[in-house]
């Protein structure tokens, strides 16, 4: 019933990219993979001991035939940034990769200019870049012109489970890149923002602290979802338009007692 | 001489590549990927770096991330 | 993988009752049902002449298995709906009845005094009374004092399309009624303002001009079901609490490149 | 004698019951359910119940609703 | 620079009603109505001892030349009501009532029944009634029938601090009773709260708990009467439509550069 | 009553800065500053024929013994921007640049990576830059660090009156650099969008469509004048916390009729 | 006789009307309205109504309000 | 020789400079600003510049701003 969609020539089987931090188990993490089937998985890259303790989590990633998604998560530096997708591209054979660039310590905003900087050097080096990025419209433009066919921007901050916090400029990008793969990343909190998302013509939505910090990891990756193929199908459906007045779903016509007074 | 593991010090004595570095580090069955001094060191690169002195290496594995 | 749930003694499979009414042809209606397997339909009595036009839709409705709600929509007067509930009883063969008193005519408000009157005079004829109402705490109290278990106020004036205007009354209805089965009846227009509802504890959702009208009504039935599940799953998973600044879902212990300098 | 019948005002000739009525204006196979001066007729009254001049006969049969 | 209006024919100097509860002392009482100088004045009655410690409160009210509006409050039957009118009648010398017949304890959410029978029986008694009120349409009909020449609904409950909770429903009520004097009563925190009552074209603003519990109220009395000046005066003169998109305020006609390349 | 306060060193006497473009005449624009007072006026630079049509304009703005801010409005280029910066400083005799360098002709949106590299040359040239911003930390951040006191982030887009867009964002922007000066430029339509980022401890508010094209400008700019003084005082003061549940303002203790059952 | 005054009950010996009641309690000189078993007591009425065994008598003053 | 003036193209015969340039167009009396192919003349420059063929010319004043 859900349909398989194309992103930069690959297809996914879903509108929900998954992040794999913060279960409170690895077991969490296989069940809440297991009950959501998202299109994409994000990982990462950490120092690794010779007790291989990375080893046992891709163990369980490998099980499931879902693509993944390197982040950069944690960069500050733009050479940092690139060294490490290169180290993702190596460990995990692909060239996707979601460029992180922070620019903050408190909002863990990406920073606009590294951003940039980083995003050309690696569209050298032939990666395919998935940009976290903010809500700018301007900053959009200069990655479409760096040659990015997707743009991540955020809902609010990571981990903040705020949803959408700005519909005006979340609106004018789709408005403005139609033929772009867009995807909200970051700040979801409620399957309701991810529907929102998606009603607003988003391509799919990236989560992570949402389900994974729930009281029930599994049944909120389902839950979200779930809200993303609601979200799509009213996309496509084509939402009714808001008015200020009511008017009867029930038609009044042939209605009984019609020569009536209102009490 | 002194290089930085992981950003911990150590010594070795000879020197050697990067794979047999990672050899005698208990890396062999390892999924990982190096940088050294901040630049990547490709698999198939592993023989032609020798480590050198003050050299800082980064050993990266897969880790759970949003 | 969707459970039934208990509303007054009867098990239905959904949580989203959808209402019959404003599509564009009983076949697009036929289609909305089987997408969206609603736990209850809504339906109407309207003045027949002998041609028997209202005998083809509810040829239609008699297929599906799913208990229907008759309404007494349009109704201004107290005895107008009785007696309309009353002939909705013997026609439909169900005690149930989503009682409509409107007390205006272009926010189709419920009345909250006729409602009263309404309601005690159905309860004493035995019948299973289903209020729409508006999210007025003191009406609440009044109506489960009279013996509602069910309580169905709106989100916002019936076809508007807006979604639930006033989320502090709704959250202080289900905070205040915690045994009563709470109903967003009337007023949403995307699947997100459903999962909302959802989210908040609502136990059901009564939609129709939302699907009936959307530009796919089969598909926008089928993407409010989907909501609607999202939103109950979230609100048994437990949502997140909301941040005001980030925290990184990517762990930073043993980040590579910890030693650098940011750009 | 005169009756309003669905809103429609309609001559008839001589009294009848609610049953004897449906019969006449052809609604016997349909599902209905008629008041008489805004009160409900239950089906097993419509033998009881004979119609009277200017009584107003509403006739109501399921219609799609919200 | 302030207009006077009219009120039920009196003359009134400011659109701000004040409340006198809630201060840290009389004094800043005192101050709050001469930095605010509000057009009515809100008083309570309380039982007396011998000693008379109502005396100086009202010794300090009298000092200003401002009329008084009694209220109700706390009462939640209805002969309680109409008996604490009367008293409040003799004691205050007015025929003015703030009507509150509470009907929850938590909300403090007016009991739109009870304000229905105690308001006709004091307009019978010879009563201008004010009554607090939700913002329900149909009450506000039928107070209007009963012969309401004012309506103050609630903005939100009592010392919330919430602001508007519903304004639909508030430009609603406005829309549909364009001839009578509509005062937002209750439950505003800022003077952005009052100026955009005021926007929406309401006559007047009541207030205690927002200015009597500010760090300084004396201060925010001044500010909410600023506010509610500037609200009207921006109602009155007419306030731009919202646009999607931009409009350069400074004109590019004559522009220099403007064969220019973009950078 | 107005305090005056200090801009990088300037004493100005309120906290409105003022457009002075797009009023229906020169004479409305002279009310307009005379009714509302402001500290700063904002002025522009034009073609000039020999006929000299901009001498009239000029001749008004310099009756009032108030400093103007010269913008760079309409450049999209950072060698346009600061060349129209250059010849504003001479024809003007003031340091002080509004500096606009456009992004997008759709939203007007400033440029985050012209505006920094216009802004380090014109602070080179001893400028005082008041650069219009987006609501962007990383690039507040790397203006303060080119020497910026003064940040004036946008609320919404120019001319669209939106109000405040993301005050989530704005809210950080405070929260970060309590002791720059923070003005919000554009975007605000009513007197309470003014009020609002004032409570929010805002330093001032530059407008120019919400007055210019309201319906009766000088009217709306003494709206405006008052909201910025009424937000000012309320953020002084302190304003109340919002609760979710009432607290009655009238004190309940002595309440008459206290033995009484509720009706 | 007992009376409730304010919620207090209290005893007094001799019948009284409003007026003299007052004066006993020393409320002559403070600005106070009455209600006696919930019904409002008119000034003008204070010389007529005699207090009975078991009434219940508010007496209220000005006092802040919202 | 041919310039361009506030994006009009104008011919002048002989070259000047600045001051005479604004004198002769009749701007002396007005408050205005000048730059030349992009790059602001000050008016302490106006004597030092001397016009060339196809240079671009913007000559300023105040207007109304947002």
């Amino acid at each position: 019933m859900t349909q398989t969609w194309d992103i930069n020539g690959a297809e996914l089987s879903s509108r929900l990219f998954l992040g794999t931090a913060e279960y409170s188990s690895l077991d969490a993490l296989r069940q809440s993979i297991e009950s959501s089937a998202p299109g994409l998985i994000t990982v990462s890259l950490r120092r690794e001991n010779a007790a291989g303790k990375g080893q046992s989590f891709w163990n369980i990633i490998k099980e499931f035939d879902i693509p993944v998604l390197p982040n950069t998560a944690g960069c500050y530096g733009v050479e940092e940034a690139v060294t490490t997708a290169e180290m993702a591209r190596e460990v995990f054979d692909t060239n996707r990769i979601k460029l992180e660039v922070i620019g903050d310590d408190y909002t863990l905003q990406p920073d606009p200019y590294g951003l940039l900087l980083a995003t050309e050097k690696l569209i050298d080096k032939g990666f395919e870049v998935y940009p976290y990025m903010t809500d700018d419209l301007v900053l959009a433009q200069r990655l479409v012109d760096l040659g990015c066919n997707i743009l991540m921007p955020w809902g609010s901050p990571i981990g903040s489970g705020r949803g959408l916090n700005n519909v005006y400029a979340l609106r004018q990008l789709r408005e403005r890149f139609p033929d772009k793969t867009l995807v909200i990343d970051a700040g979801l909190g409620a399957p309701s923002h991810a529907a929102q998302a998606m009603e607003m013509g988003y391509d799919a939505v990236l989560l992570n602290t949402a389900v994974a910090k729930a009281g029930n990891a599994p049944l909120m990756a389902s839950a979200f979802a779930k809200a993303i193929e609601a979200g799509r199908s009213a996309y496509l459906s084509g939402i009714i338009a808001k008015q200020e007045h009511a008017t009867p779903s029930t038609p009044l016509l042939d209605k009984p007692f019609w020569h009536q007074e209102k009490s | 001489m002194k290089i930085t593991i992981n950003g911990t010090s150590k010594s070795i004595d000879d020197t050697m590549n990067i794979h047999d570095f990672l050899l005698s580090e208990g890396y062999e069955d390892k999924l990982v990927a190096v940088a050294v001094n901040n630049h990547f060191i490709a698999r198939t690169s592993y023989d032609n770096y020798t480590i050198q002195d003050r050299d800082i290496i980064e050993i990266v594995a897969p880790m759970q991330g949003g």
